[in-house]
């Protein structure tokens, strides 16, 4: 069994320096062309050398879609599962083995729709693992039905008439299902998408990242009004705990309204007291407030961390109820439990 | 003055009563006192299928049956010679279970109006003829052990519910059974709280006393101990056989326990035996749904575990498509399925076998893996064992059977040198300097298992064709066919490393054999031996291996003109082994959510030799 | 194909007067003597016949577990499907038969364990279906093992060591997964029962029901401090929509503290203006903090209905499209569409 | 001057290009064209196993084969006589199914040293030998294209596009197929965008002409127009067939069509194309996965709807316990199965035929269903019409298979008469006064479907145990074993009520009976015939419906002394029939993601008659 680690989270390993090369793997990535997953995929390999934690100590874990892949990419040890059940698979390993940093990579589909339960377990749970989900609003590897999380009215190959579903609000989602840290960033701001990275993996629990990530093919531009330079500077609202939450150049801001509600206000109008101060470490319903600023990437939203607070382990907490049991009663002796009870002898 | 005793070779005891009256207590703890005596045994409890259905109503009975004996019995009797009823629903549900002139024991004092009603009967059975033929004893029960109990300082309620220890005492004097077992038992269990302990001995000895002094029973019984092999046995159900067999095999091979589920009848007592285990380092989890269970097991598998994911049918259905993975990913993991009766929700506390063809074909594609299975409750560890074996050794899924009949019913075992059990490898991949391939295989075809953590083996695998050798994504025509024939020869492989099939044919000249699996060797070994009683001869096989077949089955099934395979399923080991060996084997089938009756058995077996 | 409805939830019908007896099924139920669930179904049972839909027009569906076996004793039409998955077979009802009144009973294991996937899209989705979810924090019906809203360090015949996992707010979970109408009430107040069981049926699209249960065998008193009638008047927050959140015979309120944070404060150091008024028909933010008052059911917590939003049914958007479908390309032909493109004819 | 024109009875051709180039629909507009001339012909697309990998690679390769005849064909052909590369990659992935001798056309411009790398050759193919032996043609395709549409005011990107317009006037001139068919079809997609209108019409006059005129080619071919039955005809694919039949059954029996799925290859088309006709009030659900859509099929099979949710493996795995529930609520679904290749991911984009074991028996428990297979893409429409009329006449869940190269591919199709399609009676209850008993049973076991919203027929039904007739739960022995011998026997029964297996045996006296069953019929039907022009007598039949089996296949495989079963698994169908009608039956396997070849069969079928 695995000494039991009193932290989780991804500890500063003593590994000989690290770079991006050694979290390459030999695969070719094959993706479409400009699709985003290349970007992030570069991102999650450049990051990885700073978490000190040698290659064969850490495992990507995935299930189906074009996300899916991503596995295959990173030279470490890695399982490619089945569609929608990678947080499960990662339960198994980060509680079999607490020292190892494990990762899943999923998609809006591979994690929200089939796989909706496996993510909100694993998110109550807090297991030590940091989830990455690639949310392009559409399934890419099937090539272009909609997904729960596309907008309303969406046209795709199996709702030619338009979907009729209102979709998830994944950072709602995991706040309303009790995640210790909740996350937004964008596949083209290798900055902002390495310190998400970083914050995640220094978090003790499951973390749960959204990644709007650009499908090129099947619903490209779904994410512009943030990922755009032009635009994004404008429209992205950046999370920073303990900031007054400003955006748009200053010109904008989220204050409090009526019965405590958020609402956003130009800044000029806003009586500074009254602009929110963000808690990223408070109760989830400031988070989940602001997790409702906007319908969805079409109207300014917020990127960052919006919750991250501490809560036991699990894996953590079933090897110290091993340990303690071992302090209380022994070591298992198989003998002993084979003689339980009732016995008798026949000479 | 001491009454007559009369020897007797076997002799089949239920008690019934409702759900509240502690009657599977009652039952295991003459289940001690007679394995203490030296008798074979076997047990079977008969749960209701209701959570606490109404007191007083057939859905609230809650049975349990012992057969033991002078000689070697295998099964808990197909009818019983006593049965104890608390109350007139127990008599109502459990009489059909009562041979012809068998022995009632009936608790007088529950037989009011109300209650007779409340069982469904229209008038009273005490009465009305219903109990014609039996030998019946009405015994107040609950009165006498109420003035038993005076004085002690227990209220009425808590008085009347000792009444199960005075049945207990009564029954223990019928057939001679030892008092000590049961008083040192209600000293650990109560000694703590004095009145209740002093109720309960009370009631027990009363019981006893009445059965020795009353006029209303002539004589009392007394079955010889069977003659067997010297050593330390305990009573023991297969449940916790199964449990035991898990962490023995964890300890045998160094590999952690790691048991994911999630609950269901009649699985769940293996979560919450091994639950109790922590001390061997046995991780449990209650997984959000079956899904969950077989792929945190089977991550657990990726890390170096004893992964194991128990359930019943309706989770082995979920569990398919995350079991094929597991046959492509190649990773040791068991897989147990506590068999239960009928399609869907169908009978939950019942017993069925007929869930082999899904172990067998349950995945879409072809995903080969070996099943294991169990024909008794002690079994059960044993078979946990090869389980494991066979999965870490050819780094696959293994799916291990048993049933509702074997998880709850009991049975005399000879507690096993824990040194003389087998060791198991885990063989785990160490880098050796080259570039490392994790499908390429040894003589048996397994491939090498690199846990993460380990330098110089990072790699990756999924549910995507594999290439040969390298593991990587290939969707090459050759080779998924040499990986499809690979996965295949390496489960059929196993046929030549495991026992061959035992016939046990005395005569060696019968012409019809009797083949079996799982639950049915009870019924099987006892028909066969009732039939042989009657001059006839008969050889039988019984297969704990169900894929593969064990290397001399073919040989087997042909040797005989006639072959039968007596299933609690439609005929599913027959579809098997008519398809495999084109032998005409006859199936005997019978879906009743009970184990087939020897008797029945019997009559089939005399049926097709006179064919 | 049945008439489109227009307006989904469950409209009065011209039936005769109906009674309780006429959703009385002839079978008895079997729940073990003082289960909370018995006076679930009474209330139920006495409920229907006010909303004037003949028991043939009702459909009720549940899935494995105690409470699954309510369908049973209802006189309506009823599928007790398997484990986890009825608010899937309600869907299919529902879609198909918009103007049926349908109904999932359903418990905190079947809902929220192994269905949680199937619960979570539903809400989503806002099918027209009433979803009851008793509550009792035990998995009742395999025999007492915990269940995913047990509070944590939980003993039971699973966890004997006490269950290390986090439990979930039900409610918060809904309102995180876009619900459109969230409640709560208690099995032994007949009055609130019915009162939100009526708010429910009228609502139109998916309602979800918390029903705290208690289980006496397995998990007696779990809820004790609202049931309870001498604890429940100190302890129950009722909420009702724009009234200011009062309790404890008014010694206590919600009150609106730092960042626009909910908090239980007395009511007497409470300026009148910083109460919350309760606003049910907001955003999920207000509804959500105050799920979050109070960790579980031995915390005063809120009862009554925290959200209620309208949005588009599911069924109805669906039946829209194909009559849209059907007046703009005509009734379907399926000889023309056999025809359709490239045809060649042989003499 | 015109050229040499020769006569020849069969062509293969393929198309193989970059993802981006256009292929499948290059091979879609040569299908038209010789669909309308008359030939008999067969199709498949071969798609890349990724989205998009990188452009020039082997992984990128996409490819359209078509075999096109003048007389009966009935696969599209083993190996190409002529393949269209357009670039090296195609060249690299498809030459190993050019026949030795055969054409190849190349696109000369795109063989650059950086795409001839990209391919993976270290050498330049044009050069190095390794063409050795074919007829090779080299021809700029590229630039020819971008000269040809020079003016028209589109750029070179776009005008280089048009290249696969080039390559289709080519080859529409070499074996003489009408350009007029390809115009209409560029009218009715471009005609609003006359820059690119004119693009393509320039590109494929210009390769039409470059065939007509250059000194490159010789000569073309000519293949006649295939003798067919009067009537109209049209080219279709297995998808969009088994989408129409599942219309046309919910027409033919006025039952709202209802299809509740969740996306998987080659699964998803049937939802895409059922989604696109709101207007015959087809209901299409894309559900949270593959438990919620069976359910909600389900749910809608309850209130009276022509329910059916499909998938492929892995989505079968998943709805086995919810089918498992329909079996035993005894209620009208169908669920469809495009087989695909492998377990667990396995190969996704391509074909095999292993999921029908997993039809037959995976579920716990016994629970019976009737199996319907697809045996061509045209047959799949009848096949949903059968599928249909099985579930609703004896309210059973029907399993229907196709596959990958079924769903894929094409072939021309007599387009029936809608009013002699057959009709169903939905037989709906209907209150008739007297207590309404839910698991009565008609002449042939089925039970009434009784509707909610029905008055006097309120019920309930649910996956424990009914009682027989009532339908109450029941936990009683004898009837389970009633209730699961009823299930077997209803589906048993339907043996009846299904057309006799024919048997095809021109001269009477063959020995070998080469069985079958879906789509393996193509390759079959092509290998016999071969056979048979060699000199031998073979018998073929082939089985439409795998459970029941009509009832008449006994009688059918005892009646030759070798059976002959070829399969793109590893047995499964001959695994059935030895262990039913004991018969030595013996398998040929195939286990590639492809479709056996006509050619492999010939041999195996010379080999077993000359053992
Ligand atoms: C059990 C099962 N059902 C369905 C599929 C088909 N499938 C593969 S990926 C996918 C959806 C992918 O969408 P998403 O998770 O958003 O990933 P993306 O491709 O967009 O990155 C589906 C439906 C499958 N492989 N397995
Ligand atoms: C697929 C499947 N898994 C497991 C079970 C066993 N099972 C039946 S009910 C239940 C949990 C019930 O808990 P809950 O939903 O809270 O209902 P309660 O009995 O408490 O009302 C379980 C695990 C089953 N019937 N089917
Ligand atoms: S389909 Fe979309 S998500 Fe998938 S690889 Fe292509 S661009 Fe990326
Ligand atoms: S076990 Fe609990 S929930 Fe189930 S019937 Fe009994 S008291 Fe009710
Ligand atoms: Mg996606
Ligand atoms: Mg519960």
């Amino acid at each position: 069994m695995s000494d039991v680690i009193e932290n989780g989270g991804t500890a500063p390993g003593d590994a000989p320096t690290l770079t991006k090369k050694d979290f390459t793997s030999d695969q070719e990535p094959r993706w479409c062309p400009g699709c985003g997953d290349y970007a992030i995929l570069s991102a999650v390999q450049a990051f990885m050398p700073e978490l000190g934690i040698e290659p064969h100590k850490t495992v990507f874990v995935s299930g189906i879609g074009c996300s899916g892949r991503f596995t295959y990419y990173m030279d470490t040890y890695g399982m490619h599962g089945i569609h929608g059940r990678a947080p499960a698979l990662a339960t198994g390993i980060a509680v079999a083995a607490p020292e190892l940093s494990v990762w899943v990579v999923t998609g809006d589909g591979d994690g929200l729709s089939i796989g909706g339960n496996h993510l909100i377990h694993a998110l109550r749970r807090n297991v030590d693992i940091k989830i990455l989900l690639f949310n392009n609003q559409i399934y890419g590897l099937t090539k272009g039905q909609y997904s729960p999380t596309s907008e309303e009215g969406k046209v795709t190959k199996s709702t030619p008439f338009g979907s009729v579903d209102h979709p998830f609000n994944p950072i709602a989602l995991a706040l309303g299902v009790e995640a210790t840290f909740v996350a937004r960033t964008v596949d083209n701001d290798r900055q902002h998408l390495t310190e998400v990275l970083r914050r995640a993996a220094q978090h003790k629990g499951t973390a749960f990242v959204e990644i709007y990530q650009n499908c090129n093919v099947f619903n490209d531009g779904a994410f512009d009004l943030l990922r755009d330079k032009a635009q994004g500077k404008h429209n992205q609202i950046r999370l920073e705990h303990g900031e007054p939450i400003v955006f748009d150049e200053g010109n904008r801001c989220v204050r409090i309204g009526e019965n405590g509600r958020y609402e956003i206000a130009p800044t000029a109008e806003t009586d500074p007291d009254g602009i929110v101060v963000h808690d990223a470490h408070g109760r989830p319903s400031l988070a989940f407030a602001l997790a409702h600023l906007s319908r969805g990437p079409d109207e300014p939203s917020c990127i960052g961390v919006f919750h991250e607070v501490e809560r036991p382990v699990y894996g953590q907490a079933i090897q110290h109820q091993l340990q303690a049991a071992k302090e209380r009663l022994g070591p298992g002796d198989l003998r002993s439990l084979l003689h339980v009870g009732d016995t008798w002898t026949v000479e | 003055m001491s009454k007559a005793v009369r020897e007797r070779e076997r002799i089949v005891v239920r008690f019934a009563g409702d759900s509240g009256d502690g009657m599977q207590l009652t039952g295991d703890r003459f289940t001690s006192a007679t394995a203490v005596l030296g008798n074979d045994l076997a047990t079977l409890p008969d749960f209701p299928a209701e959570i606490r259905a109404p007191a007083g109503t057939v859905h609230g009975v809650s049975a349990f049956q012992i057969q033991f004996a002078s000689n070697d019995i295998t099964t808990p009797g197909d009818h019983a010679d006593v049965l104890v009823a608390m109350n007139p629903a127990a008599l109502k549900a459990d009489l059909d279970k009562v041979g012809k002139g068998g022995v009632l024991i009936l608790n007088e004092d529950s037989f009011t109006e109300r209650n007779v009603q409340k069982a469904g009967y229209t008038a009273d059975p005490l009465e009305d003829g219903t109990l014609d033929g039996y030998q019946v004893y009405k015994v107040p029960m609950t009165s006498i052990t109420v003035r038993a109990t005076e004085g002690i300082g227990i209220g009425k309620k808590e008085s009347e519910r000792a009444k199960n220890m005075f049945a207990l005492g009564l029954v223990s004097w019928m057939f001679g059974r030892p008092t000590d077992t049961t008083l040192n038992w209600l000293e650990k269990k109560f000694g703590s709280r004095q009145e209740i302990f002093d109720a309960n001995v009370a009631a027990f000895k009363a019981g006893y006393n009445f059965g020795e002094t009353t006029e209303l029973f002539a004589e009392s019984y007394k079955v010889e101990a069977a003659p067997q092999v010297p050593g330390t046995y305990r009573n023991i159900d297969g449940a916790t056989a199964l449990a035991w067999g898990l962490i023995a095999a964890s300890e045998r091979s160094g590999l952690p326990l790691f048991y994911a589920s999630y609950p269901i009848t009649p699985a769940s007592e293996l979560l919450h035996e091994l639950s109790r285990h922590k001390n061997f380092g046995v991780v449990t989890i209650q997984a959000e749904d079956e899904i969950a269970a077989a792929n945190i097991a089977l991550g657990a598998a990726f890390s170096g575990q004893l992964a194991v994911t128990g359930t019943s049918g309706p989770g082995i259905d979920l569990k398919a498509e995350t079991i094929g993975l597991a046959v492509i990913m190649e990773l040791p993991m068991i897989i147990v399925d506590v068999q239960r009766a009928g399609p869907s929700t169908g009978m939950p506390t019942k017993t069925e076998q007929a869930d082999l063809l899904l172990a067998m074909y349950g995945r879409h594609g072809e995903s080969p893996l070996p099943i294991v299975s169990a024909s008794t409750p002690a079994e059960c560890f044993t078979a946990a064992l090869e389980a494991a074996r066979i999965a870490v050794r050819y780094r696959t899924p293994v799916i291990l059977l048993s049933d509702t009949f074997i998880a709850n019913s009991s049975e005399p075992w000879p507690i096993p040198d824990v040194e003389s059990l087998p060791s198991i490898d885990p063989g785990f991949a160490s880098p050796n300097g080259q570039d490392f391939l994790p499908y390429s295989r040894d003589e048996r075809l397994a491939r090498p298992w690199a846990i993460p953590g380990t330098p110089g083996l990072v790699h990756r695998i999924g549910g995507l064709e594999r290439q040969d050798g390298t593991g990587n994504i290939s969707y090459d025509a050759a080779n998924h066919e040499l990986m499809t024939r690979l996965r295949q020869a390496k489960v059929d492989g196993i046929a030549d490393d495991v026992p061959a099939l035992e016939v046990e044919d005395p005569g060696g000249e019968a012409e019809l054999l009797v083949l079996g699996w799982g639950s049915s060797l009870g019924t099987i070994t006892a028909a066969v031996a009732r039939a042989r009683a009657g001059g006839r001869s008969v050889a039988t096989a019984h297969l704990r291996h169900l894929n593969p077949f064990p290397a001399n089955t073919g040989e087997v099934v042909r040797a005989y003109r006639k072959v039968l395979i007596p299933e609690m399923n439609m005929g599913q080991l027959a579809a098997l082994i008519r398809a495999r060996y084109l032998v005409d084997a006859a199936s005997y089938s019978k879906v009743q959510g009970l184990p087939i009756f020897a008797e029945e058995l019997e009559h089939e077996i005399t049926r097709v030799l006179d064919e």
